[in-house]
């Protein structure tokens, strides 16, 4: 970083907003700056690069349990190790990457600047938030050295009470973790509801901030129930309290109705926010306005919702009674309906617009692709018959991937090279991101695709040793995996790589009309020098391309209309 | 903070970040504790406020999942409910309910003070308040130790012993003697009677003493009501119950306690004006959803028959 | 249904039923199927509408050089949007209504069902028949409801035959009920897929499905067989097949619990302090009641076999431990 | 840029227009801001000792026996002693109705919460009964 902090030509101010002396990066200097800032770009930098970190972990163990599979029988992974592997990997990836993944590291960065505020409303609750889920990070990897875990990413009773493994390290930190996400819903949702500047009223708000504000409300919402029950999971080991322990008068179907209380809303956490990045980058690469803004919008907030009543469709064969089965079922199916009409007012947008294929626009595309396939399937789990069959097979475990990785994390990848020039002043090379891009693609398919067809045939999930007849589908899977890998690591290393060799940033790149274009690349401290003008932020042709720039300038012909 | 000093168009002058870190501390200049990024008191307040229900309301869907099992298990299992509540101390609940209604009257009027900045009054009801909050506690430490010591543990260490027996057997015998006609035996109910003749049993090693005595302390009498309480099956669930949510609240009223101590330290030291009372409002409105919360726990938890 | 037919006969192999989905041996197989079918046909329909269409505009829309002046068109337009609502909607309520019904049979098991109890532990599985013969492979008669009747003697367990698109937790502390009614005589697989621990993925035994009177005759057998058989070869299946072998190992290892291996005979601490001679009674004791005496340096975690086991089984198991005398090359 | 050109603070204010009594805004104490609303006196201990005898009947009334109607007898007056802390103590009154709104809808998803959770674990308790009983006759053995 101090390379980019010294280079001169930053401080010259990037063309198309006013010259501005320094930035965000610039400010101030000295490893106390970042560790105790309050700016919640810095925030939202170092929330980047620990969920990074996070992911890389949680993707190294993937490719453990991956090559582990690649034949049945034991290769080089004990039953137990392999137990420990998926149980890590799967914490780790929802707990540590993909729940503060959008959110807290891109949604801190944005937010406060798409809405025109200096801040967010709380911004030491902010620091607090990242400085949480660093110790419920530390909770975590002790858990890893101190005994490891194996029981499953959702700490089923009475397996967790019972195993030696140590369950109350690792609670303990999820439980922390749990606390940063509740802040920064919370921070969130005040910031949306009271630092917005004049003109910004809450249908002129990009959908990125619909998306954020939605996600909000479950995090306040739904949070706090994993909060209790992995306390009383803890007092469970710590001192037999009983209520999920079936010998001593409990109920362990009870934990898992509590358990997912909290966790089917939180496949909404990690979604909403993707789709809200997926709407800005598809209005924008299509040099559109939004189709159907209000829709979307509403969308996200009707997601949240009823996504917290479809909690039972975890459970369908727990010996949950038929009737609330079916009740499940029918709700798990509403939440489609808003779900399709995001993915039809994209496709919309596209229409008859100028698509240019930057590399955030091939990660949008590949966001439809994969995400319909992963929502459609989810189709399939929530059918009362046919999930009696596919339950905790690999096809759920496909049905998971192909919407949290395929999608969130496709979506982080797209709004991480949206943003990027904004975040760091420097563009990256186009040519080799898009490739990579297209692998990341290709593998992730190729991973992901044969576990449909050995799940519908009956591999069970969790499994360290499979029937030689799945054998063919492991093998693809695991070749699939390494192909991922080579390609995330290319697409993150070309990013990284930018910020030595990449040339300068403009204010507006891609030509973007949203509010975190006006200001500079990277941000002043306080992000605007004059109260930004809030317009439609969808009218894309309120900026126009300028060659001298090489960004988008201001469109002095633009005449905002009334439609908008 | 080579740059600190060249005044970037983006800060207004007398906003700039003339203190510490990145300049994020109050730089309001003449305008205390407003914090940079807000524009007025009123939209601090307001982000404040907005804040604090929000927390208030994860607090209640943290306490919700608690609740939860409560009803679980009593919808299922009443009969545990019903014998369990036998061992808890009406009274003690009730003026620990009243304890904590009189530090909520306190808490509304220092709030009320604040606003109006009246320092002295202010003060006074914090100290109060926070007196109250140790009365509490107090009085649900005496009740914890009493249970320990009757051996009234969570469910996997549940050992009632032959006092605490005893002590429900008088409890549902009282019930049954004064004429509790429609309960059926063992069902735990008792009549407001109950309470005073239970204090009589406390006193049993007087009344007795000359009796003989089994290896539990307890004369063939006693031992005899001893053997007909049924114990349900898996009694010792409801405390679990009730060690968890009275628990849980305790924790929260000692997170009070730090709160209000906090508040009380800054109004000392005169922080707060009629244009900045925020804090005081805040820490109110959590110390408020603490009792509100009680106001539940006592009927459900003391209150069952 | 002609229609699906005529349809299926154009696709190649990887887009019909046979590819996707395990042989269709009970009459749920087919409901389900038919159901995941259409699900799977509805999805690639929108699949194909959405991939296709973005596809078409990103090729037909696509940006030449930096010229973008886009003509302005619509940027909403309700009627449109309400169709793409409606018409998901209408759909869901196809899939809910088909998946419900499909439950609602599953869930309804018959009157006159051959009744097996199952008890899982980590990480067996027991079948006890009616007259109370207890065996870990699951044999059931063709053409004819069974019932299970599940329950587990530690963590949940699931019991899920592919073949029959049959699943069910197994629980601690409840009777979870299972019923299916195969349709074809053969050989299925049985897996454990709620994830139990270290041998999760080794809990899985056969099904076994007999013409009428076939499981009568099978159990008949199994019963002769084992009071025939030498008892320590008896023994040796029992350990194989019971999940002794899960916890004990042979060769002197230590897994779960002690290994066998010249374990009879000798004399070691257990957790009271006392010292205890591992004889025909200690081993007999040590399945029938494991909690009495634990081993010292081991957790209490061995299930009880009372009820579970034959007692030829039980004789045969104590002979077997006999017979593994500790090799001189050791 | 002030606050006041936020959307919801306007209905805060109207909030305070309904308001019957005039004990509240600059009116009766100046140098007050408007966003801060001033409980009179007499409620604050109107309120207190409603929530004292309110707690004295709760206490009386368990003595007596209601049967089934006990818990709802119970739980109702505890919800009338909420609702006076929340409305009077907590200043919901007064308060923005956003907050009201906030508070309200977390009460839903906790009862939808609670009431599903309940409903399914009455639905599935006699497998749980089932097994119960046949240990307790194994014990028994
Ligand atoms: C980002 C995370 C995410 C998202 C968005 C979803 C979205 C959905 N999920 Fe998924 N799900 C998970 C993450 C997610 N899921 C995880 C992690 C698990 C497993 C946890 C574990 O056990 O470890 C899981 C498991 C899971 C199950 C339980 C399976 C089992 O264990 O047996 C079910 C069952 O109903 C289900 C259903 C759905 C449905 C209906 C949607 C819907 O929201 C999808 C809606 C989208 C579409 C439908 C596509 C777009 C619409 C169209 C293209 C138009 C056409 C539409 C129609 C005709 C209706 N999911
Ligand atoms: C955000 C969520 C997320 C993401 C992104 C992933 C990503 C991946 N997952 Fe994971 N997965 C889960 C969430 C996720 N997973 C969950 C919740 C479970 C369930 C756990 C449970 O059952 O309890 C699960 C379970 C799960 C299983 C099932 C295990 C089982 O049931 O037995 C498998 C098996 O194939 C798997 C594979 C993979 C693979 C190959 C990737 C790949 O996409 C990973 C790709 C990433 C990389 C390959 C990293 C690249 C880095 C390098 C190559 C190293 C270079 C290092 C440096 C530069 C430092 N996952
Ligand atoms: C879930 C794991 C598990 C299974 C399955 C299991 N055991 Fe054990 N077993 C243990 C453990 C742990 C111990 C040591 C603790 C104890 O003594 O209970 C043990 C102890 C024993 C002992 C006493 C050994 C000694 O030295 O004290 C015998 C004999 C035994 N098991 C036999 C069997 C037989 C026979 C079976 C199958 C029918 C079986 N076990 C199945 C875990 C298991
Ligand atoms: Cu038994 Cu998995
Ligand atoms: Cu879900």
């Amino acid at each position: 970083m101090a390379t980019i902090v010294e280079n001169p030509s930053l401080t010259g101010g990037s063309p198309g907003a006013e010259p501005v002396v320094d930035n965000y990066l610039t400010f101030t200097r000295g490893w106390k700056s970042w560790a105790f800032t309050l700016d919640h770009k810095r925030i939202g930098v170092m929330y980047l690069c620990a969920t990074l970190g996070a992911f890389f972990v949680g993707g190294v163990m993937a490719l453990l349990l991956r090559s582990e599979l690649f034949f049945p029988g034991k290769q080089f992974l004990s039953p137990d190790m392999y137990n420990h592997m998926f149980t890590l990997h799967g914490a780790v990836m929802t707990f540590l990457f993909i729940i503060p993944g959008i959110p807290a590291a891109q949604g801190n960065f944005v937010l406060p600047i798409m809405l025109g505020a200096k801040d967010v409303a709380f911004p030491r609750m902010n620091l607090g938030s990242f400085y949480l889920w660093v110790f419920g990070a530390i909770y975590l990897v002790a858990a890893i050295i101190f005994g490891g875990l194996d029981t499953g990413w959702t700490f089923y009773t009475p397996y967790s009470t019972t195993t030696n493994t140590s369950v109350i390290l690792a609670t303990t930190g999820v439980f922390i973790l749990g606390f940063s996400s509740i802040f920064t819903g919370l921070n969130f949702i005040v910031t949306i509801h009271t630092m917005r500047p004049p003109g910004m009223t809450w249908f002129r708000m990009p959908l990125f901030l619909w998306a954020t504000y939605a996600t909000a409300i479950i995090q306040v919402l739904a949070t706090p129930v994993l909060g209790i029950t992995l306390l009383l999971l803890i007092a469970e080991r710590a001192v037999g309290i009983g209520i999920f322990q079936p010998e001593l008068g409990g109920d362990p179907v009870l934990f898992q109705h509590f358990f997912w209380f909290y966790s089917h809303p939180a496949v909404y956490i990690m979604i909403l926010p993707a789709m809200g990045v997926i709407s800005e980058l598809i209005s924008t690469f299509s040099r559109k306005h939004i189709f159907g803004y209000r829709f979307v919008a509403y969308s996200s907030i009707a997601i949240a919702l009823l996504g917290f009543l479809v909690w039972g469709h975890h459970m369908f064969t727990s010996g949950q009674s038929a009737v609330s089965a079916t009740m499940f079922s029918f709700l798990t199916f509403s939440v489609s309906i808003p779900s399709a009409i995001k993915v039809f007012n994209w496709l919309a947008t596209m229409y008859k617009g100028s698509i240019s294929f930057a590399t955030p626009m091939v990660y949008a595309l590949s966001f439809i692709f994969l995400f319909s396939i992963g929502g459609l399937t989810g189709l399939f789990l929530g059918a009362l018959s046919v999930d009696i069959h596919l339950h905790d097979t690999y096809f759920v475990v496909a049905h998971f991937h192909y919407v949290m990785m395929g999608g969130t994390l496709i979506a982080f990848l797209g709004g991480l090279t949206y943003w990027w020039p904004k975040m760091t002043g420097r563009m990256y090379d186009e040519f080799s991101s898009q490739m990579a891009a297209i692998g990341v693609f290709i593998g992730f398919n190729l991973t992901f695709f044969p576990q449909f067809v050995m799940g519908a045939r009956g591999m069970p999930r969790r499994y360290a040793d499979y029937l030689p007849e799945y054998e063919f589908y492991h093998q693809l899977s695991t070749i699939g995996a390494f192909v991922l890998g080579v390609a995330l690591v290319a697409a993150v290393g070309i990013l990284v790589r930018s910020l030595w060799t990449g040339p300068k940033a403009p204010a507006n790149p891609w030509g973007s009309a949203t509010l975190e274009w006006q200001c500079s690349s990277p941000p002043p401290h306080d992000n605007f020098a004059t109260t930004p003008e809030v317009g439609d932020p969808y009218a894309v042709e309120s900026v126009k391309w300028s060659d001298s720039e090489r960004g988008y300038v201001k469109n002095p012909s633009y005449v905002p209309s009334k439609d908008h | 903070m080579s740059t600190a000093d060249v005044v970037s168009p983006v800060t207004a002058p007398g906003e700039h970040h003339a203190h510490s870190g990145d300049g994020h501390d109050h730089g309001h200049g003449h305008q205390p504790h407003l914090a940079h990024h807000f524009e007025s008191y009123e939209q601090q307040f307001d982000a404040g406020k907005l804040g604090i229900w929000l927390f208030l309301v994860t607090e209640v869907l943290f306490f919700s999942g608690l609740f939860c099992a409560y009803v679980v298990f009593r919808v299922l299992y009443p009969e545990l409910f019903a014998f369990g509540h036998l061992f808890l101390n009406k009274e003690l609940g009730a003026i620990n309910t009243v304890v904590l209604l009189v530090s909520s009257l306190t808490m509304a009027l220092a709030v009320r003070a604040a606003q109006l900045g009246q320092r002295q009054v202010l003060i006074s009801m914090l100290v109060v308040t926070i007196a109250c909050a140790f009365v509490f506690m107090g009085i649900k430490y005496v009740e914890y130790t009493t249970k320990f010591r009757e051996g009234l543990f969570p469910a996997r260490y549940f050992a009632p012993t032959p006092e605490a027996l005893l002590h429900a057997a008088h409890m549902i015998h009282d019930a049954q003697s004064h004429g509790a006609a429609g309960h059926a035996a063992g069902d735990g109910a008792h009549d407001e009677h109950a309470a005073d003749t239970s204090h009589g049993h406390d006193a049993k090693a007087g009344d007795h003493a000359h009796e003989e005595v089994n290896k539990n302390g307890l004369t063939a009498a006693e031992q005899a009501m001893v053997d007909s309480v049924k114990v349900p099956a898996n009694a010792g669930l409801f405390f679990s119950i009730y060690y968890c949510l009275t628990g849980l609240h305790g924790i929260h009223i000692i997170a009070g306690i730090a709160a209000i101590s906090w508040i009380l330290v800054r109004s000392i030291k005169g922080h707060f004006t009629p244009l900045y009372f925020g804090p005081v409002e805040y820490v109110g409105l959590y110390w408020h959803l603490v009792d509100l919360i009680w106001i539940y726990l006592f009927p459900l938890l003391y209150l069952i028959h | 249904m002609w229609l699906s037919k005529f349809a299926v006969s154009f696709v190649p192999a990887q887009l019909t039923s046979s590819y996707w989905l395990p042989e269709p041996n009970s009459t749920f197989a087919p409901e389900v199927d038919g159901l995941f079918m259409f699900i799977f046909w509805l999805s690639v329909f929108f699949f194909v509408l959405i991939v296709g269409l973005g596809t078409y505009f990103a090729l037909k829309y696509r940006r030449v050089g930096t010229t973008e002046v886009v003509a302005p068109s619509a940027s909403h337009n309700t009627a449109l949007e309400a169709t793409w609502s409606l018409i998901p909607t209408a759909l869901i309520f196809v899939i809910f209504g088909w998946g419900f019904v499909g439950v609602v049979d599953m869930r309804t098991p018959p009157e006159n069902a051959y009744e097996v109890q199952v008890n899982a532990k980590k990480w067996a599985w027991n079948f006890t028949y009616p007259g109370g013969l207890p065996d870990s492979d699951l044999h059931l008669p063709v053409d004819q409801p069974t019932i299970l009747t599940m329950t587990s003697d530690d963590v949940i367990h699931s019991l899920f035959i592919p073949a029959f698109r049959a699943k069910m937790d197994v629980v601690p502390g409840r009777y979870n009920k299972l019923w299916f009614h195969p349709t074809k005589t053969g050989e299925n697989v049985l897996f454990c897929t709620e994830y139990c621990g270290r041998e999760h993925s080794g809990m899985n035994r056969k099904v076994f499905v007999y013409e009428a009177g076939g499981v009568e005759k099978k159990l008949a057998e199994i019963q002769e067989t084992i009071d025939k058989m030498d008892p320590a070869e008896l023994g040796k299946i029992t350990f194989e097949k019971s999940g002794c072998i899960q916890c004990h190992s042979i060769d002197g290892s230590k897994k779960v619990g002690p290994s066998f291996l010249g374990l009879f005979g000798t004399t070691h601490d257990i957790t009271t302090g006392e010292k205890i001679t591992v004889d025909e009674n200690y081993i007999r004791e040590s399945i029938l009641e494991p909690m009495a005496k634990i081993a010292a340096g081991y957790n209490p975690q061995m299930p009880s076999y009372k009820g579970q086991l034959r007692e030829k089984q039980i004789e045969g198991l104590i002979a077997y431990i006999k017979s593994l005398k500790n090799s001189s090359s050791k | 840029m002030t606050a006041a050109t936020i959307d919801h603070t306007g209905h805060g204010h109207d909030a305070h227009g309904h308001d019957g009594h005039a004990h509240h805004g600059h009116g009766h104490y100046p140098g007050v801001p408007s966003y801060s609303h001033i409980m009179p006196l007499w409620i604050l201990f109107a309120v207190f000792a409603s929530l004292i005898a309110l707690t004295a009947l709760t206490v009386a009334l368990s003595g007596v026996a209601l049967g089934t109607a006990e818990i709802f007898v119970s739980m109702g007056i505890a919800t009338i002693k909420a609702l006076l802390v929340a409305v009077y103590f907590m200043h919901m009154r007064h308060d923005k109705p956003l907050n009201v709104l906030i508070c309200t809808f977390s009460l839903v998803f906790v009862a939808l919460f609670i009431g599903l959770l309940l409903f399914d674990s009455m639905e599935y308790y006699p497998n749980i009964a089932a097994r119960t009983y046949v240990e307790m006759l194994d014990k028994a053995k």
